[in-house]
C-alpha cells in the first residue's frame, strides 16, 4: 500500500528524532536566542545557543511546536552544530539548504551534517522544504545576528 | 431537463490521473475547482474564433467579443438575481472585489469614531481590507464571536452592530468551518443601524442557489475559480445607487467618458469600475460554469454536496483520535470540513494523505484569527464539489486510518 | 535554433475564417493579440492536469501548480532582464500595473507641490493615475509635447524635468502614433533630478527586445494579452528597494505573514503584492506565450513587423487623400499606425474595411488628450504582430482604395 | 467584390442625408438647446428645438460632427419631428431605438420616422448602433429636460 512511499520521507531515524527530539528545553541565559516562525503553517522555533569567546557553540537548545518534520529537523541540526564554531556552523547551515534545494553539495560537507542529512529526501517534498530548513534558518540569523545588528547600525 | 449530477467525472479529465500512484481523490475545493471540459471550450473556442479587444472596436471580431463578455455578465446577473446587468461589474476575484469596496466605498465613508463590524471567520480577504481602512481612518474594527458549536453568535452581533457602524461585512459561508451564516437577518440587522452590508460570497455563489435581492444585501463579492470558471475572473455585485455614488477604483482605458489633460469623467456602470482591458476569456469562461451549474441546477448541486457530508462528518466526528471543528450537525455544514488527527500536524497529515492520492488542504486557511481564536496553528480541510463521490469519501477515510497507523507510535505518545 | 517566422499561420486557427466573406486581416493587434495553439495548449494542459490553487497547498497537485505559476514568474524574469524574480509581479494587466505603482509608492511619496512628468501621447492608462494622484495630492502635472514629426519633443522634456519632478511616467512605445521613446534617455534625466522613471510597456515587450535593467527604469508595466497570451494576466517590474519600501497594494490571502485581529504583517516580494488567488493559468499562459515569442528571437520578430512597415506606410503616406499621424519614417515606425482618410470619418472607414475582411480600430484609442493636441476626434489604427505578412498589407490597401471609391461622393466634397 | 455588402448599411437615401444634411443649421433664440457627445467616437450633435405653447417643435436644427451614420441620423430625426408634439416626438424616440436594438415594434410606429425607419439596417452593425442613436438621444434629453429639472429640484 501507498503509505510504504512515506517512509522515504519519514525514516525511522526522523521519526525517532521527532519522538525524542535531543536538546528540546530552553536554556537559561543564552548568549543568542532566536525565534523564526513559519506563517503558512504556523510553526514556532525558539532557539537558544551559547557561544564562548572563541565562537564555539558549547550548548544549544529549542523549544516550540510544528511538524515532525520540522521538530526532528530542529532535533538534528542541535546535534550537528554543538561543538562547532560559528563559522562551521553557518558552513553547514548552507550546505543544507544547498541539499534541500536540490543544488549540488559536497558528499564532505555532507558528511558533517550526521543524521541531518537524511533530509535530503525532502527535494521530492517541495512543500514541506520550509518544514525542514526552519531551525536552520533560526541557527543562521541566531549567529548572524549580531553581526547584523552592527552592519544596521552602520547603514 | 437536467443532467444526472452522479455521473460528470467524464466532463473532468484532470480527476482520471494517478497521483503517488493511487486515483486521484480531489478534496481541496475550497482551495480551488476543477474546470469542466465545457469550460475550457469555451476558452479555446473564444480564442479561436472571436478573440478581440471589447467595447472599443468596429470590426467583427471585436463586436463578437464584445457580444461574448457581455453575454457573460448577463449570465452571472441571472445566477445571482441581480436586477440588471450595471450592478454586475467583473474583477480578479473575491479578494479584487472586496478591496474595491474597501478603497472606494469605504475610504469615502469611513471616519474617524465609525465603526466596522466583521465576524471572527472571515477570510483574510474579507477582513484585512476592513482591518487596514479601520487603522486608515481610525475607526473601530470589532469582531462578531462564535457560537460554541462554530456558528456565528447572532446575540453577539446584536451587540457588535450599533448605530455606529457603518459596514457590516460578513462571509455567507465559512471556507473553515462548514458554517453557512445568516446573511438576510444580519442584513436586516446592519440596515436598521443604517450601516451598508458587504457579503463575502466566495464559498457560497459555488454550492448554493443564491439571490442577492433576496438577501438584500448591498454588496456581494466572489471568485470565478472556485465554481468551476478560469482563474482570474471574479464578480463584484451592488446596488445601483452605491456603486453610482462611488469614485472609480482604478484608472485606465474605457472606465472614462472624456479625458483632459487636467480632469477626466467616468462612463456608466458597470464599466466606471472596469479599467483597462479586462479578463475577457475569463468572463466569457465564467459564463461556461455558469450554464454547466444551471444545466445541473444549483438545488441539485446542494443536495449532491449535502449527501457526501451526511456520510462524511459523522465518520469523523465519531473517530476518537480526529477533532472536527465547526458544527457537527451536517445538516448545518456545507462540504468543507476542517480536522486534525489528534497529536499529527495537519502538515504530516497532508503529505500522508497526498501519498494514498488524497488531496486535502493543511494550514491556516488564509483565517489566522479565527484559528487564533480556536486557539489552533492549523488544521486539515476537506472540501467536496459536485464530481465528488461516495468513493471520495471511502478513500479519504481510508487514508485517514491508514495516516493513523503509520504514525501511531506518535499517537500512542500524544494519548 | 529559431523557428521561421515567415510561416506562423498555422499556429492560429482564428486567422483562417471569413469575415464578411472575405478572408481575415487581421490589423489590431494593438487592442489585442492572437493566441497561437502553444499558448491554447498551455491553458488546456494546466487545465486538464495540474490545476490547483498555489503556494497553501502541500498535495501534488498544488505543487505543480505553485512549480508552473513560479516558473511562468522565471521566464517573465529572464524575458525582460529582470534582477530577480522578486521583482516581478503579476497583476490583472498594464492598467492594472500603473495603478498599482500611483496608488502605492505614488500615495505614500507624493507630496503637494511636487511634480509629475509624463508625456502627451499617454494612453489612459499611465495619464489618469497620475492626473487624479496629482489632484489628490495637490501635485502638479506637467505633460511633456511633441515635435512637428510626432515624436517626444526631448529639449521639452529637459524643461519639463526639474528638481520639483518626483516621478516620470512615459509609454516605451506609442499606442496611436508607432514611435519608440528614448526611455533610458528619459530615465538619466529622471535620476539626475532624483525622481524615479515609470515606464509603460504595453506596446513595446510584445514587439521588441526590452532589457529592464539596461533601460534602468524604476518601474515597468506591461500586459499579457498584447503579446498572445491570455487576457487577465499583467506585470510589473518594479525595482527591488522600491517594491520593498512600498505599502501593500491590495488586502488579502497570501500576501501576509502574519495576520491578527486588529494587526498584519507582510509577506516578502513579490507575494507581498499578489492578494488572493491570482489569475495562474494566465501566468502559465504567459510563460508559454514567451517560450513562443523567445523561439522566434525578439530581433526577428521587430525585424519583420519592420519589414511590413516598410512597405506599409509610404504607401499610405504617399497616398493624397489619406492623412498619417506620427513620424513618416518607417525606420522611426513600429507596427503601429494611425492614419485617415480626409472627408470620412474613421467609423465609416472602420467599417467598410471590416466589410473586406480587414480588422482595425477607430476611435481615440484611449488617447483623448494626444487627440485633442493633434487637433482631431478620431483616427483609423492598423497595427501588426508576427502572424501578419505581405498579404495582410495589401489587402489594406486593396481595401482602403474601394473605401475611398465607395464613398467618392463625399470626399469629392471634401476636397 | 464585398463592399457591396456596405450597401446595405450606407443606403443611397443614407447618403444623400449625409452629403445634403437637412436642418443642419444652429437657431437663434432656440427653446431648448442640447449637446451631447458620443465618447467612443468624439461625435457631437447641438440640438437646437423651437417649442410652441401647444408643445409642437415648430423650428430645428443642429449643428456637430460625426460619422455619416450620425450626421445623416440626425437629418432624418430632424425632418422626422418637425411639426410633431413633444408627445408624439418622444414616442419616436422609443420606437427608434427599440427598432435599432432590433426590439419587436410596430409597423405604423415605424412609418411615422419616415426616412429614419431605413436604419432598421444598423441591426447588423451593433458597433455603429450609438452612432444611429446619438441624434434621438439629444431630442430625448432636450424635450425632458425641463421635466428633468423640476424633477431633479424636487428631490
Ligand atoms: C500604451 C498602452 N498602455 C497601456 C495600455 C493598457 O493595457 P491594458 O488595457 O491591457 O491594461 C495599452 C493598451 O490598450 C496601451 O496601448
Ligand atoms: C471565504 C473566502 N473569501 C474570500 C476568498 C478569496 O478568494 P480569492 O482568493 O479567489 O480572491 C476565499 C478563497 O480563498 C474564501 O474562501
Amino acid at each position: 500500500m501507498s503509505l510504504s512511499k512515506l517512509n522515504s520521507l519519514y525514516r525511522e531515524v526522523i521519526l525517532d528524532h521527532a519522538d525524542h527530539p535531543h536538546h528540546k528545553h530552553a536554556l537559561t541565559n543564552a548568549t543568542t536566542t532566536m525565534t523564526v516562525k513559519n506563517p503558512t503553517c504556523g510553526d514556532v522555533i525558539n532557539l537558544d545557543i551559547d557561544l564562548n569567546e572563541d565562537d564555539v557553540i558549547t550548548n544549544i537548545g529549542f523549544t516550540g511546536e510544528g511538524c515532525t518534520i520540522s521538530q526532528s529537523s530542529a532535533s538534528m541540526m542541535s546535534d550537528a552544530v554543538l561543538g562547532k564554531t560559528k563559522d562551521e556552523a553557518l558552513k553547514m547551515a548552507k550546505t543544507f539548504s544547498d541539499m534541500v534545494m536540490g543544488k549540488q553539495h559536497d558528499q564532505a560537507d555532507l558528511d558533517e551534517l550526521d543524521d541531518a542529512a537524511i533530509l535530503s529526501s525532502i527535494v521530492s517534498f517541495p512543500a514541506r522544504i520550509k518544514c525542514a530548513t526552519l531551525s536552520w534558518w533560526a541557527l543562521q540569523r541566531a549567529l548572524l545576528s549580531n553581526q547584523q545588528e552592527e552592519s544596521d547600525g552602520e547603514a | 431537463m437536467k443532467t444526472d449530477i452522479s455521473d460528470l467525472r467524464g466532463d473532468f479529465p484532470i480527476l482520471d490521473q494517478l497521483v503517488n500512484d493511487e486515483p486521484l481523490t480531489y478534496l481541496d475545493n475550497a482551495a480551488t475547482a476543477q474546470k469542466p471540459n465545457q469550460v475550457v471550450a469555451a476558452l479555446t473556442h473564444f480564442y479561436q474564433t472571436d478573440n478581440a479587444n471589447v467595447h472599443r472596436g468596429v470590426h467583427t471580431l471585436a463586436e463578437r467579443a464584445t457580444a461574448a463578455y457581455e453575454d457573460a455578465r448577463h449570465k452571472v446577473t441571472h445566477f445571482i438575481n441581480a436586477a440588471e446587468p450595471a450592478e454586475v461589474i467583473f474583477t480578479k476575484g473575491a479578494t479584487d472585489s472586496l478591496n474595491l469596496i474597501a478603497s472606494t466605498y469605504g475610504e469615502a465613508n469611513i471616519e474617524a469614531g465609525d465603526e466596522i463590524v466583521i465576524s471572527i471567520m472571515e477570510h483574510h480577504s474579507n477582513l484585512i481590507p476592513w482591518q487596514q481602512l479601520a487603522l486608515r481612518k481610525h475607526a473601530t474594527l470589532k469582531y462578531i464571536e462564535l457560537t460554541p458549536t462554530g456558528e456565528l453568535d447572532m446575540a453577539d452581533a446584536e451587540t457588535k452592530i450599533t448605530d455606529k457602524t457603518k459596514i457590516v461585512a460578513v462571509a455567507h459561508a465559512s471556507n473553515v468551518m462548514g458554517t453557512v451564516n445568516p446573511i438576510a437577518a444580519l442584513t436586516k440587522m446592519a440596515h436598521q443601524h443604517g450601516a451598508i452590508m458587504v457579503c463575502d460570497g466566495a464559498q457560497a455563489v459555488p454550492h448554493m442557489p443564491v439571490d442577492v435581492q433576496a438577501l438584500d444585501v448591498d454588496f456581494y463579492a466572489f471568485s470565478g475559480h472556485k465554481m468551476m470558471a478560469p482563474t482570474g475572473i471574479g464578480v463584484l455585485y451592488g446596488k445601483r445607487d452605491l456603486l453610482a455614488a462611488m469614485p472609480p477604483y482604478q484608472f485606465g482605458g474605457e472606465m472614462i467618458n472624456f479625458v483632459h489633460r487636467y480632469e477626466s469623467t467616468w462612463n456608466e456602470l458597470p464599466w466606471k469600475f472596469e479599467a483597462g482591458t479586462q479578463n475577457i476569456a475569463g468572463a466569457v469562461g465564467l459564463g461556461a460554469a455558469i450554464d454547466y451549474l444551471e444545466n445541473l441546477g444549483m438545488s441539485n448541486v446542494q443536495a449532491h454536496e449535502q449527501q457526501l457530508v451526511n456520510s462524511l462528518l459523522p465518520q469523523l466526528t465519531a473517530d476518537r483520535q480526529i477533532e472536527v471543528y465547526g458544527p457537527h450537525d451536517p445538516a448545518r455544514h456545507t462540504g468543507v470540513i476542517a480536522f486534525n488527527i489528534k497529536g499529527l500536524h495537519p502538515h504530516d497529515v497532508a503529505t500522508a494523505l497526498d501519498m494514498e492520492g488524497v488531496a486535502v488542504r493543511a494550514g491556516h486557511h488564509c483565517a489566522q484569527p479565527l484559528m487564533e481564536t480556536l486557539g489552533l496553528v492549523a488544521t486539515a480541510r476537506a472540501s467536496l464539489y459536485i464530481y465528488n463521490t461516495q468513493d471520495d469519501v471511502d478513500r479519504l477515510i481510508h487514508a485517514l486510518n491508514e495516516t493513523k497507523e503509520f504514525f501511531s507510535h506518535e499517537l500512542i505518545k500524544a494519548e
